[in-house]
């Protein structure tokens, strides 16, 4: 009963590429490679740090210091790529998954872990970073964006949005929803799916028979795939589909083809679902590897380099982790804050008569 | 002053808050060149251009989605949901995101939406035209639910709604469109009664009758036909659904020692739970009676033929309000 | 802001037509032209008679017994043609306006008005015609439909579901949603879209900017956009979608181009948003006329054929005005009923005290 | 007897009705090779299939609603919702059709569905993974709402859900998935109670507190600790929620004369009214005390390290039975 998809390890011949896992160029005829040496190395340093932010946090989790954490392992290039096409007017709209995004926004990663370690629900101000908050209700945020991007275009700014969501929110009504109201708005939003193969413990086969990018088709506005572990690719497609938005050609479909190399979450057990083989797999495709051997083949970068960028992440997994131990836990009445702007008689009375409820209690003690 | 159906009203009102301030936007299904399917939205696309006044495609959840995006972005939209019944494709956006977007954000966000639904039944419309699902609202935590009951409080509650910076969800008693009366254009809305407040429509001394929405006309009339039995009968309008205004239902009801609560929407936990608990709460040694609720049926709004008998009438409401005196 | 789209009276090329307005057949590769002249005299009595009582159901509610009134007027032959397609197996669910569906199901039109006059929500028993009742929350029936495929696999039953909506339907997340159900799940139910050009007010432009049909291809199945107004080559299409899904071949998106010549329901006032022109481009495309032509033209009927259908017509219209004025009112009583299958303690008390309180008044009136 | 987790003795639940009737099918997301994110339905694919037991695209609108679809074909679909804040997409599917599309058809069709949902709060976890939305549900009629709170009810009750004709929206209280009891694997489901009763799960004579899911454990324990101060709590599990059982209830209050309500969801317009203006009606004079409710605020859930603050715990529930004894 079930078909044929094209699923797999094996890139597509559809698949946009201009760095080979082995860190070799190759030629695109529609996106031109363009960095210099310094871009590059500054790419190369983010996706390094947001890694090892990654990995502290797994730790901290680990250790009892978060509730949970949603691992980017393998996906730093798809992130910073896209992140790194922003231009600081555009707005971007995360799920929970975005810690490469949000390193490229300016959030500062320990902000990111006040949501896992449980001390709030998003600790930012979006507006002063243009990135929104996490979004954990799978789809919704991509008709924020949607709408969003019909403000900027009401207010007749030069700016687009991107909004980024898995392969399994594909399947959500909201998200299909957002397609049409993109494409007949003629929306300046760019639609980035990190396509990771894996929505949990289902495969891509459990959300769509075809190819996801070519989704886009049936609502009239274009689809490309792209080697989502290619940093060079994900920037260059980035890029381009923002300016196209900017200059009012309306939506794009970004299929970042690449892969969930860790758990779900720290809370998952993918050894349940799937084959360690297929990791093995895409072990050899690593986002990293490949911006460093380029970097290393071309003697653009030398060993002190790498080091240096080595030291430079420890340095921050530190910081990171220090500053998470140092968080503190919200104080009880904050709960009633923030809910409403204006005042509000039935949780002014609630938060009067818990406040008399714990005083009651440091009555007791004293 | 200008006589005014309630949809005129409300059209007036939308009108004033477009043309003070150029970030209310309009959108939902037919709103543009229909002026929507009750005309509420009439005469304004052409005024204010599809910019402002934006045909949708035909997705409740996309339009409240976009809607918060476009709140993001520093607009106020004001969203139309066809009919009552068509608000649950929304849920997902109202009661996850709308409501909890400003406490996720540590308040460094506010969304200024109002979600416009008429609602209630006796227009004798097919299934899905006639509901109050109001308390599923009332219950989310994070929205302000409102609902006018006469032109002048549409005109006024609207204004204030949209100028809110909470999501409100905005009930019009679409039953009651096409009723009249004298309103203020002119009127200066700071000097207004603010819309989270409940207005005692008529004074009585023997029990307190509580409604909102289409309602409150049906309680207006009980409260006259039982004055022919002798029981003066104070009517409330809540105006404000949540929150309530408890000050002002409590010192009526500690008065008259009794208390009725009226709502088309099944009893069967409706809003009229929610107030006969808190009033019993607070005006526990004062009440000669348990308050009692007189409303919908358990079952799906019924067809139109049945209408009549599901909703709450003047002689059900009166039967409700005998029946606190045989306490 | 808004953006070409290629909508209009003109009919595209991709457009799958047999039979032209002026009666001629024409050829297409896809598909053949094999009625015998019963077979085109039974669709054209069929074509006739829902007219009539559309006609009849208008009027009626012109004359206040009907609440409201959904018109298929001019999307006769989308009916006609995809409901004869179907064999007694196949399971239809329409929406609220597919009274000539209803009509090739067996449904007595009488049952249909039940829901316009307000006696009921839905007045037949699904099962018997294995004709859904009227759905009227915009395209959640496109779900209901898709599971009931699922079922029809599961049952490993020589089956298929078909599934109505209309062109304003493809915005909501439901429809999209059984799109991807019923691809994934490859199963077998026909997606029968009959794009009349306008959902109330609003035009097609405010749903989509490419041609529906095209959205299938976004999901990877097969969409195709056929003359709504052939009967002919509605009827050839449907019936080659229902057989590849009964073999194993998945879902299909089938685009029936028509129009809705009269108001959206008996409330609306098309005058306030589309142009008498539009209407009458639109009037030279009449489904029943073109078979009139083709049987007058190829002389497979005469004038006696078209006067019996007539009579037959006004007889059925007669009957229907009759029983209609007939229905009796419910039982208030009614309202208690069928909500549950097994007995409820909360409604059995709400009927005993609505039954006590109705008592009341009989007692004071005796 | 089997030592069984809660958890677990909803997958024997599930695993004996789907032996015993080949149309149950179990269907939601990761409920195959993962078991469920609870593990709640381990291995059940293995034995089943794949046909059986469906691993669904992402989205619970397409769950429910294909569900319904499955049912009308004759199956007997048992929907699992991953988290109680994820049902919010499937409201409108939930709410206008399978809660009424029986009393549409006038009763031709019947949806024997189940919809099963972790819900509420304690586990540490993020937003949208603590929520108690049965007040949406138990004002939805069409419905049967139940809430089951150990191993024992989980798997009885579960089945009786399946078995039903109606349908069924089951809470399942996910901090007590790990709770272990003695279950009777073969017992009579004929003989057990019906899932429409409530259970009085302790005697008491002083007052009557009623709880569910997750917080009848709580109720327990504060009536242990209430013993101490000399009080007689009378603990009801209501077990269902849609519809209440009244008679256990009444009973109760009319002998202790005091009743508190806990649950998790937000006090207001919650569950809690419902049962509170219910009590009051029909116990009036022998209330000493209004019907008092403790449970969530009138604020979205919050955040993990606040939820001991939001959650009703033993002292909120102990502090509402002493202010009982204050009227
Ligand atoms: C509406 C909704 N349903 C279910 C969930 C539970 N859930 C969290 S993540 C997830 C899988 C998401 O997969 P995908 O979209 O591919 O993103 P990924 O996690 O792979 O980045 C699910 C089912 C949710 N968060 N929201
Ligand atoms: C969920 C929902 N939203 C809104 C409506 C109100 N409504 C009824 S019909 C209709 C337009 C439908 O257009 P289309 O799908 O093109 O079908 P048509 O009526 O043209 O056959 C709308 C908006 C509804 N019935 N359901
Ligand atoms: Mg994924
Ligand atoms: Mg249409």
């Amino acid at each position: 009963m079930t078909v044929d998809a094209s699923r797999g390890a094996d890139a597509p011949p559809e698949l946009v590429q201009l760095l080979t896992p082995e860190g070799e160029l190759v030629e695109h005829p529609d996106y031109e490679f363009d960095l210099t040496a310094e871009d590059v190395k500054s790419l190369y340093r983010d996706l390094v740090l947001v890694r090892r932010v990654d990995l502290e946090a797994v730790a901290l989790q680990r250790q009892g210091e978060l509730g949970i954490w949603a691992s980017l392992l393998g996906q730093e290039a798809a992130q910073i790529g896209s992140g790194r096409a922003l231009t600081e007017q555009d707005m971007a709209f995360p799920t929970y998954r975005e810690h490469g995004v949000a390193w490229c926004r300016g959030v500062d990663p320990v902000k990111l872990l006040g949501l896992f370690r449980g001390v709030n629900h998003g600790g930012w101000d979006p507006a002063e970073h243009n990135f929104h908050l996490y979004t954990i209700v799978i789809g919704s945020q991509t008709l924020h964006a949607t709408g969003y991007a019909m403000g900027i275009q009401r207010d007749g700014a030069e700016a687009a949005t991107i909004v980024y969501f898995g392969d399994g929110a594909t399947s959500q009504g909201d998200v299909n929803e957002s397609f049409i109201w993109a494409s007949v708005f003629n929306a300046p939003v760019v639609f980035f799916c990190q396509n990771n193969q894996w929505a949990i413990s289902e495969p891509l086969e459990k959300q769509s028979r075809i190819p996801l990018y070519r989704r886009a088709s049936g609502f009239g506005f274009p689809g490309v795939r792209v080697d989502g572990n290619d940093v060079f690719a994900c920037l260059a497609v980035t890029k381009k589909a923002l300016q196209a938005a900017r200059e009012g050609q309306g939506p794009t479909l970004i299929e970042a083809f690449t892969y969930r190399m860790g758990a779900h979450t720290t809370s998952d057990d993918p050894t349940r679902y799937r084959l360690e083989t297929e990791l093995e797999a895409w072990k050899l495709k690593d986002p990293i590897e490949r911006v460093k051997a380029y970097l290393f083949k071309n003697e653009l970068a030398d060993q002190e380099f790498f080091d240096r960028i080595e030291a430079e992440a420890a340095e921050l997994g530190k910081s990171v982790r220090t500053r998470c131990l140092e968080m503190p836990d919200p104080d009880p009445m904050e709960m009633f804050e923030h809910v409403y702007a204006h005042p509000h008689v039935l949780l002014a009375e609630e938060r009067a008569q818990f406040a008399d409820y714990l005083a009651g209690f440091e009555e007791e003690v004293a | 002053m200008t006589q005014l159906t309630l949809a005129r009203a409300i059209n007036a009102g939308l009108r004033r808050a477009m043309e003070e301030d150029p970030k209310v936007l309009v959108m939902g299904e037919d709103v543009g060149k229909l002026g929507g399917v009750f005309r509420v939205t009439d005469g304004l696309q052409k005024d204010f251009g599809e910019d402002r006044v934006i045909d949708t495609p035909l997705a409740e959840s996309g339009i409240v989605g976009t809607a918060i995006g476009l709140a993001l972005r520093g607009f106020r939209p004001v969203c139309e949901i066809q009919f009552d019944g068509f608000v649950f494709p929304a849920a997902d956006q109202i009661i996850t995101q709308l409501a909890k977007m400003p406490m996720r954000s540590l308040g460094a966000i506010r969304l200024p939406i109002v979600v416009r639904i008429p609602c209630g039944g006796g227009i004798g419309a097919v299934e899905h035209h006639s509901e109050s699902p109001e308390a599923y609202f009332t219950h989310t935590a994070g929205l302000r639910v409102v609902a006018c009951a006469n032109p002048v409080d549409a005109y006024t509650m609207l204004q204030q709604a949209i100028r809110s910076d909470d999501p409100v969800i905005f009930f019009e008693p679409k039953r009651r469109y096409w009723e009249k009366a004298e309103v203020d254009l002119e009127m200066d809305l700071a000097a207004a009664m603010p819309f989270d407040r409940a207005s005692v429509v008529r004074q009585g001394s023997d029990v307190t009758l509580l409604a909102y929405g289409p309602m409150v006309k049906t309680a207006l009339e009980a409260a006259v036909a039982a004055e022919e039995d002798g029981r003066s009968v104070e009517v409330i309008d809540l105006r404000t659904l949540s929150p309530l205004d408890t000050a002002t239902i409590f010192d009526s009801v500690r008065k008259t020692g009794r208390c009725v609560v009226a709502h088309e929407a099944p009893v069967y936990s409706g809003l009229g739970g929610e107030i006969a608990a808190r009033v019993t709460e607070a005006c526990f040694y004062h009440l000669e009676a348990p308050v009692l609720r007189v409303g919908g049926f358990s079952t799906p709004y019924p067809p139109s033929r049945l209408e009549e008998h599901y909703l709450p009438d003047l002689d059900r409401v009166l039967d409700a309000v005998d029946r606190t005196f045989a306490y």
